[in-house]
């Protein structure tokens, strides 16, 4: 088999730019440590995510280090928005409840298939702050087009994993008193320090917690229903950006009040 | 179809021994130079550009930005 | 004619990927054109290869040839 | 009297003119869909529902990429073997039993696809060409598409068959060239149809009729990719094959070398079918080991298209400089441009050497994040499959036409005018494609206009892009009614004395110098399947090993129909009777065999 010499060059120079390419990506798997999609990850069954996975959120793992754990279903995903800091380091670990799906968030690098039964798990760091859009890119049924999230990364400082949850009664009889539950619950593994802030009327309560790292602190306000007399009162209860606000009814007779209720509705 | 009668016809027979591919050659070696360069561009510019990117849970990342 | 109607015909359709992305190329070195920018170079880049196209001869040294590829037309 | 193919095999020609006209129908119906879903998605004309926009993608892929391609590779592969071989196929009768099974198999997958439109028939296959389960078709398609693999499988036993007739007759003999590719390419089938066959046997089919309750995703969808890759070397490889032994003679040469052309189908078969997880380098369950052999693998089947892009670039200048080319750059002026099959086929040579580049983006392992799913992918598939595949075909359609009808071209300048508008509707297509897909635009979306964010594109905007792809399918529908035009004008013609002679291309470095070892065409098999067992046996292992044979407890989607179970009793019945006269019959012909 005779070669032309020509030929043999050009072999030669397909045979570098092959070794090219694969050294390309070998630099970017080993000198700049990206990583693929792999199996380190155990399998679930996506009829029992709830056992297996648990509820879509985000968890605070470690000094700026996160972990969000999704659910890609026909058509949405879960958590939407996914809030995470800038600044952080964030492991995701998506799967499906149904069909084939993608996660795939636009405009970066943050792209897998998600496939029932599996956990994708991948890390990305966020340096800066912004809005991005997540789409699902496998077809995945009928509405596929409309299967979108939001990945938002916010501002180092205004990121907190703070829930705030009041429980109250609506209605007081007139002379009773009654208390109004409040908890605040931190995500964060660092304590909480903070103010929450009670509002009643022209009555303002303040108090002073520290919700420790990945904890609940529960502070309870009493309110006596003399001091606010007979109609509705409006209050809010406040922690940091955090609010919630309803409307207390001091009547004179409660029972009758609930009978008249129950008879109107009949 | 007879329309290869239309076209110019063979002016001389090329012999395999007398027959050296330069203008191949000359194209496939620009075809190579594009190659690299768009594979540079793509890789580079257009891939690490487009970062967060994926990358391994234990390895720091050095120059991603 | 310099080169046949059939070459010409390529020639031209081979000009629409390079036009296509000219612009994106010139956007590279922070030259913005728009559309209609890049349509009217275009244009002017066409005119000329047709100008080319039909400029007479001048009896060159590769003469033989053309007068090939011309007596097909 | 012309020597043309009719000339010389008339009931050949009557085969390959019926798998070239069912090509042709199928390429209709895919060009209708995909102007269709090419104005929908950029949102310059929506006439459909986007809930059906599926089917309409499903109906396109299937058509163009199985029915259009396969149905013309295996006219073409008949005419190679019976030119090549100089003598007919040993039976008929035989080889119109396999267009019967493909023709067959495509009506029932494209029933099932088509009646995803009637909401009253509760058949539907929008899963589109991959069927990922758990997407779930009607059992209809997963047959039509068993019987449509099974008549190309007994097509390849066809032309083996005329092959060792003619062993026996020219035992010492080379094979002959275009014998050879087709041999090689139909082994490289046999091996990698093996994944989607144990996909829809063994999985989907039961799975479909409610034999078994579920399927592995993971499994079902490397399965399918063991064959996904491969299957698009078997469209490429007519078009290599027409490259190789066509092209050369259309531009006024010969073929460059032959045993490098040897060389290049070898390297096709041994590789195409090992690298099939680089489509699921983003899918969880796969170590990325195995996703960076796949890579390798990947890379080194580029080898065999570069070497084909010299040899055949250089047959090409060998046809120029003969005609009086000159220079290092000016021998282009002297090709035939005029001639519609060698325009055609070079233009589709030259956007593939652009669709090259766009692949191997795809194989690079780690710069599939950026372009995993999104619009790029598109792009480089019209290129390879949309251009150099089906511009080849169409092409070279306008000499194997007159060869197989006996009638000359209806005109030749229309056909010209057809391939240059093909070529530049794929280039304004293909290129926004490409951008699109970096800026992360995604394929398969109905409505890629998304509500919580918009695509930021560095130059321009997305509406120009959408506007650049809708200009090139009109471009591309333009170009499909001048070939059917054609077409039709040319087989309502009369036939014609004034024929060229059927015939392929000489070589300048003939079978003589290529290495007997070549054409040892059962060592190539073996290492070719050893490397699949080394590249799959592992991974595929490992899923099973992780996901269970049948996968974890998932729903179907769409659920089971009503129209399912009456299928499932015919196919129960069918398929018993079938095994049960197939017994009978061995046992009637035992003896004579062992006699």
């Amino acid at each position: 088999m005779n070669i032309h010499t020509y030929e043999k060059v050009w072999l030669i120079a397909a045979l570098l730019l092959i070794v090219g390419f694969i050294a390309t990506i070998t630099y970017g798997s080993v000198g700049l440590g990206i990583a693929m999609i792999d199996d380190s990850e155990e399998t679930v069954e996506p009829s029992e995510l709830d056992e297996d996975f648990g509820e879509p959120r985000v968890e605070h793992v470690g000094e700026n280090e996160y972990e969000a754990y999704v659910i890609a279903q026909t058509f949405i995903f879960q958590p939407d928005p996914i809030e995470v800091p800038a600044n952080s380091k964030v492991t995701f670990y998506v799967t499906s409840r149904d069909v084939i799906h993608s996660f795939s968030v636009v405009g970066t690098n943050i792209n897998t298939m998600v496939i029932p039964g599996e956990v994708s798990t991948m890390t990305a760091e966020f340096d800066e702050s912004g809005e991005y859009g997540i789409i699902c890119n496998e077809y995945c049924g009928s509405f596929h087009h409309t299967m979108e999230g939001q990945l938002h990364v916010v501002p180092e400082d205004e990121f907190d994993m703070t829930e705030l949850s009041v429980e109250s009664d609506d209605e007081v009889e007139l002379g009773n008193e009654t208390t109004f539950n409040v908890a605040v619950e931190n995500g964060m593994l660092d304590d909480l320090e903070t103010t929450v802030t009670f509002e009643i009327g022209n009555e303002t309560t303040e108090e002073e917690i520290t919700v420790s790292g990945e904890s609940t602190e529960e502070t309870t306000f009493t309110v006596d229903s003399t001091e606010l007399g007979e109609g509705d009162h409006d209050w809010t209860v406040t922690v940091d950006d955090y609010e919630e606000s309803g409307t207390l009814t001091v009547v004179e007779d409660l029972e009758e009040e609930e009978e008249n209720g129950g008879n109107n509705d009949e | 179809m007879s329309q290869a009668t239309e076209e110019p016809e063979q002016l001389q027979e090329i012999g395999h021994d007398e027959y050296n591919p330069i203008g191949t050659l000359a194209l496939i070696g620009l075809y190579f130079v594009i190659l690299v360069l768009l594979w540079l561009f793509v890789y580079f510019v257009e891939f690490l550009g487009n970062d967060p990117t994926v990358i391994g849970a234990v390895l720091t990342m050095v120059g991603l930005q | 004619m310099r080169i046949s109607k059939a070459g010409l015909l390529v020639v031209l359709a081979f000009l629409a990927p390079v036009l296509v992305e000219l612009r994106t190329v010139l956007a590279w070195v922070n030259i913005e054109l728009s559309v209609l920018e890049t349509a009217i170079i275009g244009g002017i880049i066409i005119a000329v290869i047709l100008v080319w196209a039909f400029l007479p001869e001048n009896g060159d040294e590769e003469g033989a040839e053309r007068d090939v590829s011309n007596s097909e037309l | 009297m012309s020597n043309a193919y009719i000339d010389k095999f008339p009931a050949e020609a009557k085969v390959v003119k019926a798998a070239f006209y069912s090509s042709f129908l199928a390429l209709a119906l895919g060009g209708v869909f995909g102007v269709i879903q090419t104005l929908h998605r950029t949102d310059i004309y929506r006439f459909i529902d986007s809930a059906d926009y599926y089917t309409v993608l499903t109906a396109h892929g299937v058509f163009m990429v199985i029915t259009f391609t396969i149905f013309f590779l295996v006219g073409v592969f008949t005419w190679a073997v019976t030119t090549s071989l100089d003598r007919g196929v040993e039976d008929i009768r035989f080889t119109w039993s396999w267009v019967g099974l493909m023709t067959i198999g495509t009506v029932m997958a494209g029933v099932a696809i088509l009646a995803g439109f009637v909401d009253s028939i509760d058949i539907s296959a929008s899963v589109l060409f991959t069927f990922y389960a758990p997407l779930q078709a009607h059992p209809l398609f997963y047959l039509g598409l068993v019987l449509f693999v099974v008549g190309t499988w007994v097509a390849g036993a066809d032309w083996f068959r005329s092959w060792w007739a003619w062993k026996k007759e020219n035992p010492d003999a080379r094979i002959p060239l275009p014998t050879f590719m087709v041999l090689t390419t139909m082994i490289m089938w046999y091996i990698a149809t093996m994944g989607v066959a144990t996909s829809i046997l063994v999985f989907l089919l039961p799975w479909s009729l409610g034999w078994i309750e579920t399927v592995n995703p993971l499994l079902t969808r490397t399965l399918f990719w063991f064959f996904g890759h491969p299957v698009v070397y078997f469209w490429l490889m007519p078009a290599y094959l027409l490259w190789y032994t066509m092209l050369p003679k259309f531009a006024g040469g010969k073929l460059f070398s032959d045993p490098l052309a040897r060389v290049g189908f070898v390297l096709f078969l041994l590789l195409s079918t090992p690298v099939g997880i680089h489509h699921q380098y983003l899918d969880p369950g796969i170590a990325e080991g195995f996703k960076f052999i796949a890579m390798t693998n990947t890379m080194f089947l580029l080898l065999p298209s570069f070497l084909t892009a010299f040899t055949v670039v250089a047959s090409i200048e060998h046809g120029a400089r003969q005609r009086g080319g000159t220079g290092y750059f000016s021998w282009l002026k002297s090709l035939p441009w005029r001639d519609p099959v060698f325009a055609g086929m070079a233009l589709a040579g030259l956007l593939f050497a652009a669709a090259g580049f766009s692949g191997m983006v795809n194989a690079g392992m780690n710069i599939n994040y950026l372009v995993h799913n999104s619009l790029w992918v598109v792009g480089h598939f019209h290129l390879t499959v949309g251009t150099a595949v089906a511009l080849t075909f169409m092409a070279v359609s306008y000499w194997f036409i007159p060869q197989v009808t006996g009638k000359e071209l209806w005109n030749r300048s229309v056909a010209l005018i057809q391939v240059v508008l093909w070529f530049i509707g794929m280039t304004f297509m293909t290129n926004s494609m490409h951008r699109a897909g970096l800026i992360g635009m995604p394929r398969r979306t109905a409505e890629p206009q998304y509500t919580g964010f918009e695509f930021e594109t560095a130059v321009g905007s997305v509406g120009e892009l959408n506007a650049q792809i809708a200009l090139g399918g009109v471009l591309l529908t333009l170009s499909l009614v001048l070939f059917f035009a054609n077409i039709i004008g040319t087989a309502f013609g009369s036939r014609s004395d004034n024929l060229p002679d059927n015939g392929y291309a000489e070589a300048l470095s003939g079978s003589d110098d290529a290495p007997r070892v070549l054409d040892n065409l059962k060592l190539w098999t073996a290492i070719a399947v050893v490397l699949v067992i080394i590249a799959y046996s592992l991974p595929l292992m490992s899923i099973v090993d992780r996901g269970g044979l049948f996968g974890p407890d998932i729903t179907a989607f769409p659920a089971n129909l009503e129209s399912v179970r009456f299928l499932a009793f015919a196919v129960e019945h069918l398929g018993t009777a079938a095994l049960e006269s197939a017994g009978t019959l061995a046992w009637n012909t035992l003896p004579e065999v062992i006699r």
